[in-house]
């Protein structure tokens, strides 16, 4: 049984379509991340997702039953899928109470709501707070505490819009712990948007990547503007005052590139690999990527490349190393 | 300046007096105002949801109409009522016309625009996310209503207050509804009326502020609980 | 209208609600130039406004009231002006039997014994004064209830008279006649009225008044009107010339004519009472 | 049923008459109810400011006390300022009584508490950034309650509107303050009252739906208005 | 002439200290960054440095006069210092509309308005939306929105609260970039906050570490609960399950454990260094900061090391080694 069935599903706001998803299955009991630039339509989706907002045309699917949005019944539904909002905010009352809010609708006795309220409060690192007042915490607690009360819920998926984009540290890695027992126990589906890529990254290997409302298989982590010129016959797009790039003869003047992060070559600087073309950059950030690694060069932009494990081994670059990296053509789109 | 102070003399004189026929007018008086605005509120608080909450063609055109009926004036109400309720009239047989009842349906007409109206602009400025937080919680349409009223206090309170204001102190139906009958259904505003057509304007004032200081007592009261709810 | 062309009356509602001022004032207007703006309330309000100096003549009907208002100093003098009368009205079933009583005290003392409802307008206005006067006339024993108020720092007391049975078969609803006639409807009740307001309630509207007279005639039903100006000497603003000219003028042939001839659906509703003549 | 037709009826003839007399008494209920209406919004709206946007002692008692006002009745604005604008009285020389300008002063009495207590309210929920973002971006005093205000302008028309309709639909005041003086203090209302007074009951209600048709015109601007502002 | 100076501020909420700095100094034309846990009290300062909150006790000086923030002219003061909140919210009107807003305050001439309106709107890659009402902006689109409104004024000094926590990958880097150009324009001083240690570490040198409303050198990135257990006569904390430290005798049962990225050692998993208390990680990220080195390494939690350019390269860690750590007691500081 799958959790999420999409089918043709587009939201447009004014005449703009947001979102337009022509297909897309969500398995029960996984962990999804959403990745995509701002104004993709991942927070669109995932108020989609968590029956909140109506798509303008198109089907939702949830455990095999198509999704009547204007159904009385829907809040039975939505007790199955709990969201928790890119700026989450806390209803006028004591912390605790915000937590035992979806605890009371689902009809739970009394003490069980105050062992689950203490438990999940304390989870997240906030139980001093129980009988602070919501609506005066700072932007992490609420971040920290809206989580504690989706979590509560025990729903089948929670949906989390940038869950620790505002947390510290130490409870970032607190609430990461949290998704990944969540997710090791299949008690709940996660489903998360983040744009922390290596946190996606430590995460979950299955990510879906937004951009303008669609699905597409391309990291957009490496989108730059770029200006174009013309020289020896051959257009060249130009990253950073650095990095030179081969265009396309159609390419216009100006405009954003989007660099596939598997296809760039990377090379030690006194390589022969080393082409008129070719730039040097510095490493200034490794990251394991699950049986990858992704390295982070400075090449006047932050350029960040995947290197299969092998390719890795093979380079084995250190923090500060001058290397060479070259854009092959067919690593470009122009968007 | 003598007037002000012999009207305040007089109101004392009231007040202390503690006479057997004001207690009955001001308890009347209170009755009635009380339910109107309960019962008002009772209607005119989830219509202002419903307005409020949900888009729908012509939500626009209902505020304005909503906004327009803020302007009806008693008279109109207290003969449309009157007509009703009338001996002739298609509910002649419920005797209620010259009750404290025919007075409380005149002015749950009279003030249902009003609270439905300021529900709605109460509602207007409350962030969605409330709303949205609610419902993905699990809370069904009432539950989140609930949520989001609690929110809102603020505003819809001060409904209610303005519109136990307006009927306290009205005077067009109550007058015409209720017929200011000495023993049955004099309010204090009818009282005041009278005293002025009689020209006693000392009396009236003093009532006035009798009027006033009862209207002060239940804010305070008001206050009070709101402060406690507020802890 | 120039500023003295304009004379400011404060009068009762019974005298605007007739339609007789709407005969009389432009017909003044014409022959002086003098507009009259017209302030009309309660019968003791209307009063009062004389005793303020908000105005520059009173035109009521309160004749003890308009004497004591002239020998306070108030006003300049009383002209008598006219009078209509007043009747008893009550339900067409008569369930008190007073039809074809013409003394009016025994009329009400039967009322009274039966306990049959009785509307009053319990304003303190004219007729309510009138009313209480009938009361002490049939001998019954009065109530009374005493007000004290402060005024000019002084306690002073309001009596207000009733035969008892207050809110069981005597309703003081302290209103207008014309309420006092929608509310004795209602309720089936006996009621004193002039006769201008049942004229207009009995015949002038689709919705018929569902009362009958049933006692008239008697002379002390008579409800005569004065017009009062305001004594210059109390308040030296007031136009003591124009409002001299309104109230001559009332007692002219001319005025008297008019008022002798104002018929309302077809009735005469005023006598005048300075050239009887005029008739 | 009848009676409600023979209103109607007598409404459309009076409308469609243009009878000069009635286009008078229209005008200056507009004008008398729109003064207030500006004046007491102009006093009324940054009080509410200074009450709902600063913290001081006693701030719950000053909203007790204009809570309490709610309910001042008309008899009791009208007398006060009878007494202070009589003859007698101390702005007597100004021969302000039986004006149209009397009827605004009441008036503004009246719906002063009004507006104030319901912008204190209107700018309860609007959320605290705004006042910041204003002024941290360099606004002053002034400046940051204008960017606040447009954000409640909801909440603060409807204040207004609620205002207006209780101005445009008062007998009271207008009756004791302008005494309804044909052709000079007669406005629709207390033309109303006169026609009730007289019995003429289907003519009073008809000059009740000539008033509606007034205020839904009016509220009909304004929501067109409003609607290409928001744009 | 220093920006802001400090002395003996305190800000109490309902009894609660929540910012209690005896002293701080703050130069004009750097950049600052203000670093430490939620609710620390890093938008607590920053209100009060926009001088948008009145400090309970103590003085703020700016540009070496006393602010008296019960001035009337104390917008004249608040046109120097525009702060950019953590969750910003733009006017519902248009894009172009807000970005306007403080420059029409300043009174400058219409045309230069709509020629710094365009400029900080393609600045942060926004001009696209100049025309689309502000409240229905996604969140990372809002945030960007707010950053051009602030620069947009060119103030003495622009206080950002977790700039970029709800920017994509790309306009991260163009809004990092914007803060360098700043900076080293002259133009105006920085000073924001952030959760993101390697952001800090590219930005700026100048770092303020807050926790509970004070000042202290410590990096808060290495705080984690612990459990504490006795084994051979010795108190012994163990932080995820795997690594082992001795704790001080007078150590509570339960608590948190902060550890100095600096002093923990760290070798390579053969060499004689490793001792019984010592773990194994796994080495998973590498970050460079300024001259260190930042090493992340996962020994059932994620453990920062920070290393001196001559420490890594002697270790030269891999991405996916394993390597040993150990954390001595003078690492350690119970919170
Ligand atoms: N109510 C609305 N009216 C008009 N446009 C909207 C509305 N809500 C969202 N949008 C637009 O739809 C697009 C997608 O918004 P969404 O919030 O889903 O983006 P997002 O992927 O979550 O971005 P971010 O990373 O910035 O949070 C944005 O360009 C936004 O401006
Ligand atoms: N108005 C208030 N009333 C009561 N407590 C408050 C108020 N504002 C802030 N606090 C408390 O003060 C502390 C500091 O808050 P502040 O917002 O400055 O933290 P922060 O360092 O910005 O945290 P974060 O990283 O989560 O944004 C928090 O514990 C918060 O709960
Ligand atoms: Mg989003
Ligand atoms: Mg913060």
């Amino acid at each position: 049984m799958s959790l999420y069935d999409v089918r043709g599903l587009k939201k447009n706001y004014n005449g703009r379509t947001v979102l337009d998803l022509p297909a897309l299955t969500i398995d029960a009991g996984g962990m999804v991340a959403l990745l995509g630039p701002n104004g993709a339509g991942k927070t669109t989706l995932l108020h989609i997702l968590a029956f909140l907002l109506r798509p303008s045309s198109g089907q939702l699917m949830f455990q095999d039953q198509p999704v009547a949005f204007n159904s009385t019944q829907l809040h039975r539904l939505r007790r199955q899928a709990v969201l928790v909002e890119q700026h989450p905010i806390l209803f006028s009352t004591t912390v605790a109470k915000n937590v035992a809010f979806g605890l009371k609708l689902r009809g739970l006795a009394r003490r069980e709501i105050a062992r689950r309220v203490d438990e999940s409060l304390e989870m997240v690192g906030m139980r001093a707070f129980a009988g602070a007042d919501g609506s005066h915490l700072s932007g992490g607690e609420t971040q920290r505490v809206a989580i504690a009360r989706a979590v509560a819920c025990r729903p089948q998926v929670i949906l989390m819009d940038e869950p620790t984009s505002n947390v510290d540290m130490e409870n970032r890695s607190v609430i990461e712990a949290i998704m990944r027992e969540i997710r090791d126990a299949g008690k709940s589906a996660i489903i998360f948007c983040t744009h922390d890529l290596t946190q996606a990254a430590r995460l979950t290997q299955t990510r879906l990547h937004l951009s303008d409302g669609r699905l597409n298989g391309a990291d957009y982590e490496n989108t730059f503007p770029t200006s174009v010129y013309r020289e020896d016959n051959q257009i060249w797009g130009c990253l950073g005052h650095q990095l030179r790039v081969r265009m396309p003869s159609d390419a216009p003047a100006a405009g954003r590139v989007a660099i596939d992060p598997r296809r760039i070559k990377v090379a030690a600087l006194q390589s022969d690999l080393v082409k008129p073309e070719s730039c040097p950059g510095r490493v200034f950030q490794m990251v394991a990527d699950g049986d990858e690694v992704r390295l982070m060069v400075d090449v006047g932009v932050p350029l960040t490349i995947i290197l299969s494990s092998q390719a890795y081994q093979d380079l084995n670059p250190r923090i500060g190393d001058l290397v060479s990296v070259l854009c092959p053509p067919d690593a470009l789109t122009m968007l | 300046m003598a007037f002000f102070i012999d009207s305040f003399l007089s109101a004392m004189r009231l007040i202390l007096g503690a006479d057997p026929e004001l207690m009955e007018i001001v308890g009347l008086s209170l009755r009635v105002s009380l339910a109107s605005t309960l019962l008002a509120g009772g209607l005119g608080v989830p219509l202002g949801f419903l307005i409020g909450f949900n888009q729908f063609r012509g939500k626009r055109v209902v505020i304005t109409l909503l906004n327009t009926l803020l302007a009806l004036p008693t008279v109109v109400i207290g003969l449309m009522v009157y007509t009703v309720i009338a001996r002739r009239g298609v509910l002649g047989m419920l005797n209620l016309l010259y009750t404290p009842n025919a007075i409380i349906i005149g002015q749950v007409i009279l003030i249902l625009p009003v609270i439905t109206a300021l529900t709605i602009a109460a509602l207007s400025r409350i962030d969605d996310r409330y709303r949205r937080t609610a419902l993905t919680l699990g809370a069904d349409h009432l539950q989140t209503a609930l949520a989001v009223l609690r929110e809102a206090r603020f505003g819809i309170v001060a409904a209610a207050v303005a519109a136990f204001g307006r009927v306290i102190s009205e005077i067009g139906i109550s007058m015409m509804l209720g017929g200011n009958a000495r023993g049955f259904t004099r309010t204090m505003t009818t009282a005041m009326a009278l005293e002025y057509d009689k020209g006693e304007f000392v009396l009236a004032v003093g009532l006035g502020i009798v009027l006033l200081t009862i209207s002060l007592g239940m804010n305070t009261l008001l206050n009070y609980f709101q402060g406690r709810y507020a802890e | 209208p120039a500023d003295d062309h304009v004379l400011t009356m404060s009068t009762t509602t019974s005298t605007q609600a007739s339609g007789l001022l709407d005969i009389l004032l432009p017909a003044f207007e014409k022959e002086t130039g003098i507009s009259v703006k017209v302030i009309a309330k309660g019968t003791g309000a209307a009063i009062r406004d004389g005793m303020d100096g908000n105005v520059d003549i009173i035109f009521v009907h309160a004749k003890g009231r308009e004497e004591k208002f002239v020998a306070e100093g108030y006003g300049t003098k009383r002209y008598a002006v006219m009078h209509n009368d007043f009747v008893i009205l009550g339900p067409e079933a008569d369930p008190a039997g007073i039809t074809g009583q013409s003394d009016v005290a025994a009329a009400l003392k039967t009322i009274a014994t039966q306990k049959a409802m009785f509307v009053s307008r319990g304003d303190d206005s004219g007729t309510h004064t009138k009313e209480q006067q009938l009361w002490k006339a049939t001998g019954l024993p009065l109530e009374t209830i005493t007000q004290t108020i402060v005024k000019k720092g002084k306690n002073r007391e309001i009596q207000f008279d009733y035969p008892g049975g207050l809110g069981e078969w005597y309703m003081s609803i302290g209103q207008g006649m014309g309420k006092a006639l929608t509310f004795a409807d209602e309720k089936q009740a006996y009621v004193m009225s002039d006769r201008g307001t049942y004229i207009k309630y009995k015949f002038g509207r689709k919705e018929k008044l569902g009362l009958t007279v049933l006692c008239e005639g008697d002379d002390r039903l008579a409800n005569p009107y004065g017009v009062i100006p305001v004594n210059p000497a109390k308040y030296p603003q007031v136009k003591v010339k124009q409002a001299e000219a309104f109230a001559e003028w009332l007692v002219s042939p001319q005025g008297q004519g008019l008022i002798a001839n104002y018929r309302l659906l077809g009735k005469p509703l005023f006598y005048p009472d300075a050239i009887p003549a005029a008739q």
